[in-house]
C-alpha cells in the first residue's frame, strides 16, 4: 500500500492548449516543475464547473504524456472525452484559463528494468497513457507492441508521433469504421505466444481490463492494468473506489484504486467480485 | 488577527483551532498529511472504527449530486487493532489531536470498544457515530430511536468512566431531533456531532435500478446545510449548555460561521475535503478572518449568537 | 413518439401527461398561462388554500441555498370563498385540470374545506397538504406523527364521498416515512404526494440572526431530490399499488424519469418553475423522448421500474 | 393587480455590451422588437451560472434603458452592481454570450397625460431607470429634476447623456467624494415647495423609499416608487416578494412586488409593517 502520494501538489494551472482530436480534446496543462514528478499511469483530480458549480467533486483524469516548452514550461497532457457535465465543462475552457488541478496522483506503470516484451493494450481514451508509456519502455530497450480498440474510428486515439515509439501497432474498432473489426481483446492469446510477450500493459474499460486478465490467467505474463473506479476524491481518504485485490497471502481486501491504483497487478483483482459484498 | 482567541472546547477538550475533519472523510489522516500540517487544524477525527475489520458495501459507492453526493462506504475500515496499532500510533507520531469516532453493531460491540479506547494515550475525545444500523433490531438506525440511542451513549459512558469527552453523533433522519439530543445528554453524552447524513437514492438512467451497491446512500456536501443549520440552531435553542461539533455542507469560512452562529462550538469539514485537499486550512483562514472582521475577541462569543435577542450587542 | 402511451391516472382520475405543476409554485394558474397552454399539462396543483384570507409570514419569505431555496410563505392566500369565485373559476374556463390542494390548522378545518370542495365541478382530485402546523397539538405538524395525519384524511374521506381522489402529500421530516404513508392509506387516501418541502435555516451573515422572517424554512429544489428519490423508492417498496405523485428538485425530464423509476405515477415540478417559466413543457418533452428512447410504449410501464429484479425484461 | 405580465416573454438572447461604469457595469442585451414593450420601471429576470450552476433562481434587475441599432436591433440596457454570485457572473460575460431572459416583467412608472413637475429620486444602481424616464416625461412637457445618491462617488450611475433630458440634477454622497455631501433625502421637503413637484419617482434601497414617502406623508405628493424585494421567480408564482399595501378601502394586503409593482404607489405601502406579520 502506498499510504499517501508524496509528490502530490494542488495548484491553480493555465490551460495552455485545446485541440479537438476524434471525439477527444488534447487538452495541454501547464503545470512547471511538477512534470518531471509525472510517471506514466498518474493521473490528475480536476475541480470542475467554476466557482458556481453545483459539481463538488473533482474528475479524474489520466496524464497522456508531458512536454517541456520555452513558452509555458512544463506541461501535462489530457486526453478528455465530453462525456458528461464535468469533462464537457473542460473540454469547453480556452487557453489562459485557469482550473485547479491536483497531481500526480495515484500509482505509476512499473518499469521493467531488463529489456522486456511488452504488450500495450488500450481502449478508447484508454490509449492516452500509453504513447508515453511506449517511450519510456524503448529508452529500456523493450520491444514494444500496441493495439489500440474502441466501438468506432473517431473513439481511436492514436497520434502520429506516437506510432513512432511502438514496433507494431493494430488498430481494432467493432464497427469496422477504422482498422480490423472486432474486440481489441480477440489477437491477444495469439499474440502473447507469437511475440513472446512478458508484460501487458492494459488501459480501458474495466470490462476489457478484465478480459484481458482472463485470457492471461494461470500464465506467466504480468499483466499492469490502469483501472477507472468512480473516484470522489482522488487522493485516498473516502474509500469509495475500491476494488477487492488479493494479497500475496490470499486475502481479499477491498483497496481504494485511487492511492493503491490506478495501476494494479491484473492478476491480484478479483474481477468476479468486483460490485459485489465482500465478506472478510 | 493576532488578538482572537481562536480555540473551543468540547466537553474537558481543548483545541486550538474550531475546526476538525468529519469523520469518514479524512481516512485516518496521513493522506491529507500531504497537503498540510494535521496540527494546524482543530482535531482529526477518524473515520467510524468497529471492533473487527470490515470490506463495507458493494460499489459503486458514491454518486454525486446537484451540490452534494451520495455514499454508501458501509464502514469499511481495519478494525480497532489495526487501528489503534497503526493508525492511531502514526497520528500520535505527529502529535495530531485525534478524536476517534467509534461504530457497533450491538449496543455491547460499542461499550467493548470504548473499553479497548480507555486509557489509550492521545485522544481527546470519543466520537459515538450512532447512525449506523442496529442489527438486533431489524437494521434500525441506533439514532432514529430515543431508547436505542441511549442504550448506546449509557453503554459508552459506564465504560469509559469520566475523562474522556463523549459526542454523541445524531442522525437527521428523524421526526424529532431535539428529543433525540436530550435523551443521549441524560444518557451521559457530554456534547453532539450533529449532523450525519441524510438518507437519499439515486437511480441510474442506464441500468434504470438504484446506483449504488447498497442502494440508499448519505447525501452529504451544500445541499445539506440547510438542514444542518436548522438541526443545530434547533439543538441549541434546547440545549445551550451542550457543545455541539457542527457539519454538513461547509466549504468556506462563511459556511463554518453559519453553523457557529447556530451553536456549533466545533466546525467538521467532510464533503469538501474531497473536492479541495487544503479545505479545511481555507475555511479555518477564512473562519479567523470573519470573526476578526465581525469585531469577535473570541470563538466562544460567536457561538449560537443567532439565538440572541435582535438588539444585543457583541 | 406517436405510440407512446404519456397519460397517467391519481386514482380514478386520469390524466393525459404525468407532468403537474407542485402547489404553491405556480400560484394559481394564471401567471403561467402567460407562458404555455396549461391543457397542455397533466394538471395544476393549485397553492394550498385554507378558510380565511391569509397574509402569511413576514418577508424576508426566500433564501437561495446551493442547489434550492428555502421558503416561508406561510400559506398566504385568498381564503377558500375568493379562491372558488375567482381562481377556480378562471382555471375552470380555461378548461385546465385541477387538482385542489387543501391545508388547515385543524382536523376540522380540512374537512371543512373538502365540504366546500364536494360537488364543485372541474376539480380531478383533492390534494391534502398535512405538511402544515396542527395549532391544536403545540404547532406539530399534521404528517409528522402518525395518529394526526390519520385523523385529518379520516375526516377528509367522511366528508368528500367516494368519488374525488384524496392524495394525502407527507413531509420527508420523519423517521420512518412507510409508517406514515401507510396510515393515511388506511385512513381513506387514494394516494400520495412524496415529498413537500425539507425543514432547514440559512443564517444571515449582517444581521447575524435567521434569514427568514419565519426562522426556519422549506428546502426545496434538486438539493433535494435525492431525498425524494428515497422517500419515493421506500413507500412504492411498501405500498406498490398506491399511486404517487412524487416532486423534490426535479428541473429535466431525466429527473423526472428518476422519480417515475422510483413509483411516482406523475411528476410534480415547483422550484423549476422559478427558475424557468417554461420548466413544465421543456421537463414534459424531455421525459417523453426518453420514454421513447429506452423503448417504452406506456409511462405506466415505466413507474416503479428501478424496483424491478435486475434480469428483468421491459 | 395586474395578474400576468401580458407581454411577457422568455428567450436566449446575447450581449451585445459591456462596459465597466465606476463600480458598475453597463450591460447591453440584444432582445429584437420586444424593446417596444419595455417601459420605464419594468424589470427583466435573468438565469445566471450558466448550465452547472448552483443557482437555481433567477436575478432581476431593472431595465435601465432601451436601444435600437442597425448592428444588433432591439436592445435593453442594466445597470449591474457586481455584489454578490449572480450579478458577478452576469458582469463577467463577454460580448457574443448568450443569456435566458424573461421580459419585460412588472408595472412600470405611470406617465401623467398632462405636463407636470416632477423630481426624480435615484440612490445606487436605482438611478439606472430614471434615465429613460426623464426622456419619457420631456416628451410629454414636464419639468424633470433629478436627485441621485450613494454612499461615495463610484457607486453614483449618471451617464452624460442622460444628464440632457433633466432640468437639474443634483448628486449627493454620504463620504462627500462626489457632489454635495450628505443623504440624498435632506433637500426633498424643500426641493417640493420649491420647485412645486407633483410627483415624485423614485427607484433605490428601501430605506430610502421609506424616507421619501414619511417626507411626503399627508401631502398631495404623488410618489411612485420602485421597490427592491428579494424575488425568488419574478413572474409571480411563488409569493417571496411581498410588500404590506393599503387598498383604496383602507385593507392592507401583502400584494407581490414582481407583478402588482416594482412600481407601487409609496403612500400606499405600509412601510412600518415591512418585514413584520400581517393579520388579515
Ligand atoms: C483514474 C481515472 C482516470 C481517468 N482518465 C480519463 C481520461 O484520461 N479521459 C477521460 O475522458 N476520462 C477519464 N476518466 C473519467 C473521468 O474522470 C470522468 O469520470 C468522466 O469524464 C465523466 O465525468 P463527467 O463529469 O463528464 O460525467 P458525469 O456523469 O457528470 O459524472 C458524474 C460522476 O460520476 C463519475 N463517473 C462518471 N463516469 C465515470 C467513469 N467512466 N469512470 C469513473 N467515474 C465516472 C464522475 O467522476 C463523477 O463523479 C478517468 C477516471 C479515473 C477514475
Ligand atoms: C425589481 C428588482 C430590480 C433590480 N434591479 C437591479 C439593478 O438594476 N441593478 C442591480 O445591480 N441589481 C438589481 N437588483 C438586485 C438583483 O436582482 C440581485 O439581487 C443582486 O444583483 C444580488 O444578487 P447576487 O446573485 O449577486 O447576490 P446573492 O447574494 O448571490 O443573491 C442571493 C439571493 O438573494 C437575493 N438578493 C440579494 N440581494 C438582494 C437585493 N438587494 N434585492 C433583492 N434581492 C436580493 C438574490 O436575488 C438572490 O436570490 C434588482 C432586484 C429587484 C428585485
Ligand atoms: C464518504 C463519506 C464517509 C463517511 N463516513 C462516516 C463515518 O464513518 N462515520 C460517521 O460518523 N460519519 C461519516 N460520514 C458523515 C460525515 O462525517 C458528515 O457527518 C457528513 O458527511 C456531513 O458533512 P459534510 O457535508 O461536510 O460531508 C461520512 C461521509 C462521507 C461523505
Ligand atoms: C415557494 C413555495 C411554496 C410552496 N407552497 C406549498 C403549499 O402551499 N402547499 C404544499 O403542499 N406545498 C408547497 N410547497 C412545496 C412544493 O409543492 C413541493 O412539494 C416542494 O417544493 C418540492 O418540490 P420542488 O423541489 O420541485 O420545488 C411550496 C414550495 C415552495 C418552494
Ligand atoms: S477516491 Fe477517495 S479513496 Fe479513492
Ligand atoms: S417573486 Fe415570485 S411572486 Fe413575486
Amino acid at each position: 500500500m502506498t499510504g499517501i502520494n508524496r509528490s502530490a501538489a494542488q495548484l491553480l494551472a493555465t490551460i495552455v492548449g485545446n485541440k479537438k482530436v476524434g471525439q477527444y480534446h488534447q487538452i495541454l496543462i501547464s503545470v512547471g516543475e511538477l512534470v518531471s514528478q509525472c510517471k506514466p499511469g498518474n493521473f490528475v483530480a480536476i475541480s470542475v464547473g467554476g466557482p458556481n458549480s453545483r459539481m463538488v467533486l473533482r474528475r479524474a483524469f489520466a496524464i497522456s504524456r508531458t512536454t517541456t516548452s520555452p513558452q509555458y514550461g512544463g506541461a501535462i497532457e489530457l486526453i478528455v472525452a465530453p462525456f458528461g457535465s464535468g469533462s464537457s465543462w473542460l473540454c469547453g475552457l480556452s487557453e489562459g484559463e485557469q482550473i485547479d488541478i491536483t497531481l500526480p496522483l495515484g500509482t505509476a506503470f512499473g518499469i521493467p528494468t531488463t529489456s522486456v516484451n511488452a504488450l500495450l493494450v488500450g481502449g478508447g481514451y484508454g490509449s492516452a497513457p500509453l504513447f508515453g508509456l511506449a517511450e519510456v519502455l524503448k529508452e529500456r530497450g523493450c520491444r514494444v507492441d500496441m493495439l489500440l480498440g474502441a466501438s468506432t474510428g473517431s473513439k481511436i486515439y492514436a497520434p502520429l508521433e506516437g506510432k513512432r515509439s511502438v514496433n507494431s501497432l493494430r488498430i481494432f474498432t467493432e464497427d469496422g469504421s477504422m482498422g480490423e473489426t472486432g474486440r481489441i481483446t480477440a489477437p491477444i492469446a495469439q499474440l502473447v505466444s507469437e511475440l513472446q510477450i512478458d508484460v501487458i500493459y492494459s488501459c480501458g474499460p474495466m470490462a476489457m481490463l478484465k478480459a484481458i486478465s482472463e485470457i492471461l490467467a494461470g500464465g506467466d505474463v504480468v499483466h499492469q492494468c490502469a483501472v477507472e473506479e468512480a473516484m470522489a476524491c482522488g487522493i485516498g481518504i473516502c474509500m469509495t473506489c475500491v476494488l477487492p485485490v488479493k494479497d500475496e497471502s490470499g486475502k481479499i481486501n477491498n483497496l481504494r484504486s485511487c492511492i493503491d491504483g490506478p495501476v494494479m497487478d491484473g492478476s491480484a483483482i478479483e474481477w468476479d467480485l468486483v460490485g459485489k459484498t465482500l465478506v472478510l | 488577527m493576532s488578538q482572537l482567541d481562536f480555540s473551543t472546547t468540547l466537553g474537558n477538550a481543548w483545541f486550538p483551532t474550531p475546526i476538525f475533519t468529519a469523520s469518514g472523510c479524512a481516512s485516518s489522516g496521513k493522506e491529507l498529511s500531504q497537503f498540510f500540517d494535521l496540527r494546524d487544524m482543530g482535531a482529526i477525527v477518524t473515520k467510524s472504527i468497529m471492533t473487527k475489520p470490515r470490506a463495507g458495501r458493494a460499489t459503486p459507492r458514491m454518486a454525486e449530486t446537484p451540490s452534494g453526493m451520495l455514499n454508501s462506504i458501509g464502514l469499511q475500515g481495519p478494525g480497532i487493532d489495526t487501528f489503534l496499532s497503526n493508525d492511531l500510533a502514526w497520528l500520535v507520531e505527529q502529535k495530531a489531536r485525534v478524536i476517534v469516532s467509534i461504530a457497533g453493531e450491538t449496543a455491547e460491540e460499542f461499550a467493548s470498544l470504548a473499553r479497548r479506547l480507555r486509557g489509550v494515550a492521545g485522544i481527546s475525545a470519543l466520537e459515538v457515530n450512532i447512525s449506523c444500523p442496529n442489527v438486533e433490531n431489524r437494521g434500525m438506525v441506533f439514532a432514529c430511536h430515543l431508547e436505542s440511542a441511549q442504550t448506546v451513549i449509557e453503554g459508552v459512558r459506564r465504560t469509559i468512566g469520566g475523562d474522556l469527552p463523549i459526542i454523541a453523533k445524531l442522525s437527521p433522519d428523524v421526526t424529532d431531533i431535539v428529543s433525540i439530543a436530550r435523551g443521549v445528554i441524560d444518557a451521559g453524552a457530554d456534547g453532539l456531532a450533529l449532523i450525519n447524513t441524510v438518507l437519499g437514492m439515486v437511480i441510474n438512467p442506464n441500468t434504470m435500478r438504484p446506483h449504488l451497491g447498497g442502494r440508499t446512500g448519505g447525501l452529504s456536501g451544500p445541499a445539506i446545510r440547510p438542514i444542518a443549520v436548522r438541526a443545530i440552531y434547533q439543538v441549541h435553542e434546547a440545549l445551550p449548555k451542550v457543545p455541539i461539533l457542527g457539519m454538513g455542507g461547509v466549504s468556506s469560512g462563511a459556511d463554518a460561521f453559519e453553523l457557529i452562529m447556530a451553536g456549533a462550538s466545533g466546525v467538521s469539514v467532510g464533503t469538501a475535503s474531497f473536492g479541495n485537499p487544503t479545505a479545511i486550512v481555507k475555511i479555518q483562514n477564512e473562519l479567523r478572518q470573519i470573526l476578526t472582521v465581525k469585531g469577535f475577541s473570541s470563538l466562544r462569543e460567536a457561538v449560537g449568537f443567532a439565538h440572541r435577542p435582535e438588539n444585543s450587542v457583541r
